[in-house]
């Protein structure tokens, strides 16, 4: 038995018992998160996967894509980053580690300055084939600001000096950043405008990986890179060795193991060298990864059932969980992992009657969040979520019952303790509980209509309300366009079921500060949904209408947190947590929703991607006698 | 007849221009959202927006960007002629895709075709001259099923039955003719059969009843009194003449056909125009949607086409000026 | 007022007194054929009915006969406005309704019914008989009990007032007939059109029908407008008979006028080919004319008939004379009381040898 | 003495419908003779389409038939089907009522003609080819070699009729059966085609049964004449038999229903009421309830046709002195009347 396969076991073990504790907070699914029979796992096969739709937000160009399966794939098998994470499920996937760096850095300067060291003998794969330098990270720092390549969470390194996101004009590779210094090939050094505590975990988000510019220079068009990604990690996108980089851009053909709308292919990368890695961070057991498109989810399914694929990225239907949960061999095959996602009702706060802070907090003690639960497929779909924050991302603390400042009896809401919060607002002049005014009689609520689950809630969320007297009209759009509609600040939507929010990487500042903090208010594309924070400037162009003058802000509490780091910086955004939730209220938050993923009796090694809420590939290993 | 056919391929295109303009206004009048704002990520800049719908060239007013989509369409784009543009989410030209998926499409259809002809027409023609027998009753009631089951449903209980219990056909999915011939005919052997079988039934109620209507024709007498054979009459004066609709039944509904079999291709999971379109639509993607409509259009209107040509062979009596 | 000059020879018998009822002048009607890829040219035009005159006088049933093509349903559909004529004129009751609006048709459309042929195909299978005969007094709001005097209707042209709610698969072809005569004359008008509407009864029956619309027309003083085929038909209801051919009017003259001394050689040709029954012995010198009605998209030149003209070749030795081939013989009076269009008329009780085959 | 061709004794044809069993033909008797032509006449319903369809052996199977139908001294009804399909289009031949709907729209008339050649002859196509111009020129179709090879919408009326009558004539049949063979056609084309067939009977000397609604051409072709009414003959004589001393009232009624070329009648005596149901005819004499001269025995016994004192069998019970002198005041009646 190799020292390599021992170690692997020992962090299987590790890992295995961190989610046990995760998962028992909750008491959900009680599916297990990391499974694996060390006589079993071997290296080779392929790991076969199905999807619905890609659903790339930026057709796979690491500058661009936001799309949290994309960065399972570049993360744990196309692109390395200065730092990454374990690839395992659990707060302890959520820990950096050094992957191109040879280590994780102190900042100097006041916590402005970060210098990095590369290491030795890292290559892009093929046909590249060159080591890696400090220039290709610099490269696509250079389209991060770029204005054409379309860099979708540049905002994130604003705070490089000079570093103007999407903004500056011209080829990326004559861009200037004064912030970022490569004074060496293995060196690269970033200086900040302030200190910013969480800076290096947006040092292992993949649009900072190396990118050649020999290749990429030819696709600096939002996207255009998506077909081309040269490989800095373990695989590569099939077909890759054979893109022609010698006649100039117009000799390059799309790689033809991506085909977006039928699939893409990962194959082993001949230029990666495992002693550059980690087996904690990448074990690489399978020889190849194929994501397949097949649009019918049951169909998708039935395959992981008949061991005809290994796993899926699909959403499971209530009637295929309960399926599952009811048959012991189904069972042992599902995977269920925290999200690191919170799904909400979010009212406007410069729309009456929730322009009114007790009819908010009414609203959060009348919802029955375990009708809502009920509508997801049960426990197993997540714990009930009872403040913004899912606990994985603040160390595990508070957890639902530690922290439950609208608690009611079982989740299931308690009108008694609404009627009273109603009772105190201006909109109940008899104080009789109820909503009595006419803003209340008709208030549009914005739902999905696609798909069954918010179709399910919508009654819930109707017969609450009308039980303070606020008659919800449902408005039902497709997922998309009803995105798009609570995004656009002059609809002026009232309430919505529509929206979750997961986190970018695991610290709460993707959480709570782009959420709430009023710099983020965009009039279109916005996410702070609430407006928390609006300005009367905002408000004017984004062509609000409603009483702005009593939204509140959080930004005095959220600012105060962001220079922080460490256990300091944790509390304060706990304490954020708890301001937004009390004094502001802008959610009535329902659940923290899991990620449910089923794999294939061939499926001999799993584990879950805790960063990206996704497969960790890199950890999968199959046996290929068990395939259909 | 050349320049009725000449006429008609120019009303092909104007056929063509006004779907894709209804098209255009449907995308630009509904209130669904902006495909640069999904392109855009979760937390999309104002500036990134803009950018995107440069890109995309939706910063144009709609009536612009539809005449440059008929510019392209005619003229050609980048990725040459027919030009379909680029697709929003993927950024690959979406004529390749367009090509390829119709080339599944079509493969699909011709093998329902086949199989739908040779269940519906003989079925028919059996349950006419077995009229008001057992078997016109049994073909008759498999008609029935056939036009009232779902293809879903249908499809399923296929998949259920033959791949999964029985296990003598593989799953769902593509696989080309190049690549493995025996695998292509067995994959596709269960989207044929499902998808004809709606068809097939359809055809053999239509044979039934347009041969029932011939053989009460008075030329059929005649052929009759000529003292020809029963066989004779039936074959060659009953069913030359109650061919001839569903000659132009099959014309059309294989140019439908052609524009997609959405529910067929989605149970089954065949990259055809039909998969493609619906991704297309919950994707927001103009350039792709417009570009299947186009195609479908154009079959629909060309088998059409071919139809009429057909029939004036079929029978004399039509003559196009 | 508009009773212009009348250019048709004044044809009367006792039926024909006063003014007109209907005068058609000079009535033409032009079918275009079209072709073109996208623009639709007028290349050539069905001569359908072509510069035809002559008048009804009121009480007076005037037949019309021809084959098939000549153009005599068309002339009918003009008189009702049910077609728009390409040129001419068409005055009923003194006024000239040849241009008038379908809103200003409106009062003369009560004056002006239709009787079809197919009497099945004319009614609407999903009406009672009693709605069928009604709908005119609905369409044109007339006051008063419309369920009475559609009884009253019924029982004049003898149909069982009682099966007022039963349908017209209900009734025999005689009397689905009656049903679409009563409810031509539901709103009493003074011309009714017979478009053959004998021709698809048993001969039984037919008499029944013809008796029916006889009485009618003195009760009620009806103008009839026949147009038949049957050359035995329309001898016998008609007064005055109008003979067409490829569209022109070829003579005309009072009933027993044109079958005992026809002038023109088509309808000597016409009436001969006609079997006798038994009255005749065997007809040995019928006429056979040769081949068949020429296109009217591409009619001959000058008299429309003489490519199969016996008379012409008669008179011409074997050769059709010049004027028949290159000039339309006016209709003009032969005789008192009686117009035909033709260069060489026949004498009256010349009898036309029979022509060989060619 | 002429050769009968087609003797046809106590033929009954019955169809089963859910409303009850239609007679049809309800026990006719005729025979045809080699070059002698027999005018069939009635309105519709009166079976006399009915009766040579079932002589050709063209009606659907679920008609019972009874009877005997002797052509060429072998009885139909006992042959088996394929000696009676090949008797079918070479001893006898049919032509039908609308020459627009009797022949095949989509194949070309000659090909049409050869078809029935090759389905009764051994012989090659162009030798069929030729046989069916040779006909059609002998039809009276000018061209004929171009004609044959158009279809039939390309035909006038009168044409495609010609081509029927060739299609039913090319194999020099004995017998042909005209089932309103000029009932659609204008009258000139009439004239046209009865002086055709006449033509043929006597170039063929064949046997030729007319089937008309038509008195008029009955009168001017045939030889004998059989009325019928409600599925059985009311008479059966010759053409001056029937024509001069009709016996039967419904024959009366007929003659003088029919308006005429020759005179004007100031007033047409119809035959009152309607044709009988043929599933509930009326007792004894079909005709009696429309009858103006029906007495005691009318609605008893059913008159069969025989010889009842005059020259030619009749189904009528009035003695043969009242039928003479009803006939004589009826003609007498119209005689008087102003031409």
């Amino acid at each position: 038995m190799s020292k390599k396969r021992y170690l692997g076991l020992g962090a299987l073990v590790l890992v295995f018992a961190l989610i046990a504790a995760a998962c028992g907070g909750g008491g959900g699914g009680g599916g297990t998160s990391a499974q694996g029979n060390a006589g079993n796992v071997k290296k080779g096969g392929t790991f076969r996967v199905a999807t619905e739709d890609f659903g790339f937000t930026g057709a796979f160009d690491p500058t661009d894509e936001y799309l949290g399966e994309a960065w399972g794939m570049y993360t744990n098998m196309l692109v390395r980053t200065l730092l990454t994470y374990k690839h395992t499920a659990g707060p302890a996937g959520n820990v950096l580690v050094p992957d191109l760096a040879t280590s994780v850095p102190q900042p100097t300067d006041g916590g402005k300055t970060y210098t990095f060291h590369l290491k030795n003998g890292i290559k892009f794969g093929p046909p590249v084939n060159r080591e890696i330098t400090s220039k290709d990270i610099l490269y696509a720092f250079q389209r991060i600001a770029c204005k054409t390549c379309g860099a979708e969470y540049g905002f994130y390194y604003s705070v490089i000096k000079g570093l103007k996101p999407g903004a500056m004009p011209g080829d990326p590779g004559k861009i200037k950043i004064p912030g970022i210094e490569t004074p060496d090939d293995k060196t690269i050094v970033f200086h900040l405008t302030q200190p910013t505590g969480d800076f290096l975990y947006r040092l292992a988000m993949p649009a900072t990986g190396p990118i050649p510019q020999e290749v990429a220079h030819c696709f600096t068009k939002a996207g255009d890179y998506g077909r081309y990604v040269i490989s800095s990690g373990p695989y590569m996108i099939a077909g890759s060795d054979k893109l022609n980089i010698k006649n100039g851009c117009s000799g390059m053909k799309p790689i033809s193991g991506y085909q977006p709308s039928k699939e893409l292919d990962f194959v082993r990368n001949p230029n990666y060298d495992p002693s550059t890695d980690s087996p904690d961070v990448r074990a690489n057991y399978v020889d190849g990864v194929t994501i397949t498109i097949d649009t019918n989810t049951k169909d998708i399914w039935n395959k992981v059932q008949q061991n005809a694929l290994d796993g899926e990225i699909s959403h499971i239907q209530p009637d295929t969980l309960a399926q599952y949960q009811s048959n012991p061999d189904l069972k042992k095959n599902l995977h269920i992992n925290s999200g690191d996602r919170t799904w909400y009702i979010t009212m406007n706060l410069t729309q009456p009657p929730f322009d009114d802070i007790h009819v908010r907090k009414a609203m959060n003690y009348v919802i029955d969040k375990q009708a809502l639960r009920k509508a997801w497929g049960g426990p197993a779909s997540g714990d009930i979520a009872t403040h913004i924050m899912p606990p994985t991302m603040t160390g595990g603390h508070p957890t639902a019952a530690e922290y439950d400042p609208y608690k009611t009896p079982n989740d299931q809401g308690d009108v008694q303790k609404a009627m009273a919060e109603m009772k105190q607002s201006k909109y109940d002049t008899n104080h009789d509980g109820k909503c009595d005014a006419s803003v209340c009689k008709r208030v549009l609520f914005l739902n999905r209509g696609d798909n069954p689950t918010w179709t399910n809630m919508e009654p819930t969320v109707v017969a609450d309300a009308k039980k303070i007297g606020i008659n919800l009209v449902p408005r039902e759009l497709a997922t998309s366009a009803a995105y798009t509609t609570l995004q656009t600040v002059n609809k002026n939507i009232p309430i919505s079921l529509v929206p979750g929010w997961g986190k970018d990487y695991p610290d709460p500042y993707t959480f709570v500060y782009t959420l709430f903090h009023s710099s983020s208010i965009l009039c279109q594309g916005n996410v702070n949904y609430s407006l928390v924070g609006l300005t009367p400037s905002q408000a004017k162009e984004c062509g609000v209408k409603g009483d702005i003058s009593n939204v509140p802000s959080a930004d005095k509490e959220l600012d105060k947190c962001e220079p922080l780091t460490g256990d300091q910086r944790t509390q304060c955004w706990v304490a954020a947590d708890k301001f937004i939730m009390e004094d502001i209220v802008p959610w009535v938050p329902y659940l923290w929703s899991s990620v449910i993923q089923a794999t294939s009796d061939a499926v001999t090694n799993f584990d879950f991607d805790q960063f990206s809420g996704t497969w960790a590939y890199s950890k999968i290993a199959v046996d290929p006698s068990k395939q259909q | 007849m050349t320049r009725y056919v000449i006429r008609r391929l120019l009303y092909v295109i104007l056929v063509i221009l006004v779907i894709t303009f209804i098209s255009y206004v449907v995308f630009f009048l509904m209130p669904s959202g902006n495909p640069a704002v999904q392109f855009a990520g979760k937390s999309p800049t104002k500036a990134l927006i803009h950018q995107i719908e440069k890109q995309f060239g939706l910063n144009h007013p709609w009536y612009v960007q539809y005449g440059i989509f008929v510019k392209h369409l005619f003229l050609g784009d980048q990725y040459g002629w027919p030009g379909f543009g680029e697709s929003y989410n993927t950024r690959e030209p979406v004529k390749n895709e367009l090509f390829s998926r119709a080339w599944v499409t079509f493969q699909l259809a011709v093998g329902a075709a086949v199989v739908w002809l040779a269940m519906g027409i003989p079925i028919g023609i059996v349950s006419a001259l077995r009229r008001r027998t057992l078997i016109d009753r049994a073909s008759m009631g498999f008609a029935l099923f056939g036009v009232s089951a779902p293809v879903f449903v249908l499809g399923l209980l296929s998949l259920w039955i033959f791949w999964q219990h029985l296990r003598i056909l593989p799953g769902t999915g593509y696989t080309s003719f190049s690549s493995n011939p025996a695998e292509w005919f067995l994959q596709f052997l269960q989207p044929w059969v499902v998808l004809s079988l709606l068809f097939a039934a359809f055809y053999a109620r239509m044979v039934r009843g347009n041969l029932l209507e011939t053989m009460s024709e008075d030329y059929i007498r005649t052929a009759r009194a000529k003292g020809l054979p029963e066989r004779r009459v039936v074959f060659k004066h009953g069913l030359r003449a109650s061919l001839t609709p569903v000659v132009t039944m099959f014309g059309m509904d294989f140019g439908l056909l052609l524009g997609g079999a959405i529910i067929t291709e989605t149970v089954f999971n065949l990259p055809g125009l039909g998969t493609y379109v619906v991704q297309a639509v919950n994707d927001q993607n103009l350039p792709a949607v417009v570009g299947v409509v186009v195609l479908a259009a154009f079959f629909v209107a060309f088998f059409n086409l071919v139809v009429d040509i057909l029939y004036a062979y079929l029978d004399p009596r039509v003559r196009y000026s | 007022m508009s009773q212009t000059q009348v250019p048709e020879p004044l044809v009367t018998s006792e039926a024909t007194h006063g003014e007109p009822l209907v005068s058609v002048e000079n009535l033409t009607k032009h079918f275009p054929v079209r072709r073109g890829i996208i623009f639709q040219r007028q290349v050539a035009a069905v001569q359908a009915v072509q510069d035809v005159t002559f008048s009804i006088y009121p009480g007076e049933t005037l037949g019309l006969v021809g084959e098939s093509g000549c153009g005599k349903s068309t002339t009918a559909r003009l008189i009702a406005r049910l077609l728009n004529p390409t040129s001419g004129r068409i005055v009923f009751d003194g006024q000239d309704i040849t241009k008038l609006s379908s809103r200003r048709m409106r009062p003369f459309r009560r004056d002006i019914q239709m009787i079809f042929q197919d009497p099945y195909a004319s009614l609407n299978p999903r009406q009672s008989v009693g709605q069928i005969i009604g709908a005119p007094f609905a369409i044109h709001h007339t006051e008063g009990d419309t369920r009475k005097r559609v009884r009253d209707l019924m029982d004049r042209v003898g149909l069982n007032p009682e099966h007022y709610n039963r349908y017209p698969h209900e009734f025999s072809g005689g009397q689905r007939q009656r049903i679409g005569v009563a409810r031509a004359l539901a709103l009493r008008p003074k011309l009714i059109i017979c478009d053959e509407p004998v021709s698809a009864l048993d001969v039984s029956i037919q008499a029944q029908i013809l008796n029916l619309l006889e009485d009618l027309q003195d009760e009620f003083n009806l103008t009839y407008l026949f147009i038949s085929h049957d050359l035995g038909v329309v001898r016998h209801i008609s007064d005055r008979i109008a003979v067409m051919y490829l569209g022109h009017l070829v003579e005309l003259a009072t009933a027993d006028e044109l079958y005992e001394r026809p002038r023109h050689p088509y309808t000597a040709a016409l009436l001969s080919a006609v079997p006798k029954g038994r009255a005749g012995a065997r007809v040995t010198n019928r006429i056979v004319l040769q081949g068949d009605v020429p296109s009217p998209v591409n009619p001959p030149s000058g008299c429309p008939f003489h490519p199969r003209c016996p008379k012409a070749r008669l008179v011409g030795n074997g050769e059709v004379p010049e004027n028949c081939r290159n000039e339309l013989p006016p209709l003009g009076e032969v005789e008192t009381n009686h117009v035909a269009a033709c260069w060489y008329p026949l004498e009256p009780g010349e009898e036309l040898e029979r022509m060989a085959h060619a | 003495m002429a050769e009968t061709l087609l003797e046809v004794k106590d033929l009954k044809v019955q169809f089963d419908t859910p409303d009850g069993v239609v007679k049809a033909v309800d026990g006719v008797s005729f025979t045809v003779e080699r070059g002698q032509t027999l005018g069939v006449v009635g309105e519709s319903g009166s079976g006399k389409s009915v009766t040579f369809m079932t002589v050709m052996g063209l009606i659907a199977g679920n008609a019972r038939i009874s009877g005997e139908i002797i052509f060429e001294g072998r009885d139909l009804l006992k042959l088996p089907p394929a000696e009676v399909r090949a008797i079918r289009g070479d001893g006898m031949g049919m032509v039908f009522q609308d020459p627009m709907t009797s022949l095949h729209p989509m194949y070309r008339v000659g090909d049409q003609i050869v078809e029935a050649i090759r389905a009764h002859r051994d012989i090659d196509r162009k030798e069929a080819w030729d046989m069916a111009v040779e006909m059609l020129r002998k039809v009276g179709l000018p061209r004929p070699e171009e004609r044959a090879k158009d279809y039939p919408h390309e035909y006038s009326g009168g044409m495609r009729q010609r081509a029927m009558i060739a299609m039913a004539m090319v194999l020099n049949p004995d017998l042909l059966i005209a089932d309103e063979p000029t009932t659609a056609l204008d009258v000139t084309v009439q004239a046209q085609i009865l002086e055709l067939m006449e033509q043929l009977k006597s170039e063929y000397n064949c046997g030729v049964v007319l089937i008309t609604h038509d008195l008029g051409v009955v009168a001017d072709v045939s030889q004998k004449v059989m009325v019928m009414y409600a599925g059985r003959a009311a008479e059966y004589g010759t053409r001056d038999q029937v024509f001069n001393t009709p016996l039967h009232p419904y024959t009366w009624g007929l003659l003088e229903s029919i308006p005429t070329v020759e005179r004007r009648v100031e007033r047409l005596v119809p035959i009152e009421g309607t044709p009988p149901s043929l599933i509930n005819p009326p007792r004894g004499c079909a005709f009696h309830p429309r009858c103006p001269h029906r007495f005691e025995p009318c609605d008893g016994e059913r008159p069969e046709l025989e010889m009842r004192g005059g020259d030619h069998p009749d189904a009528c019970y009035l003695a043969i002195e009242d039928k003479r002198r009803l006939w004589a005041e009826r003609e007498q009646r119209r005689q008087k009347e102003p031409a």
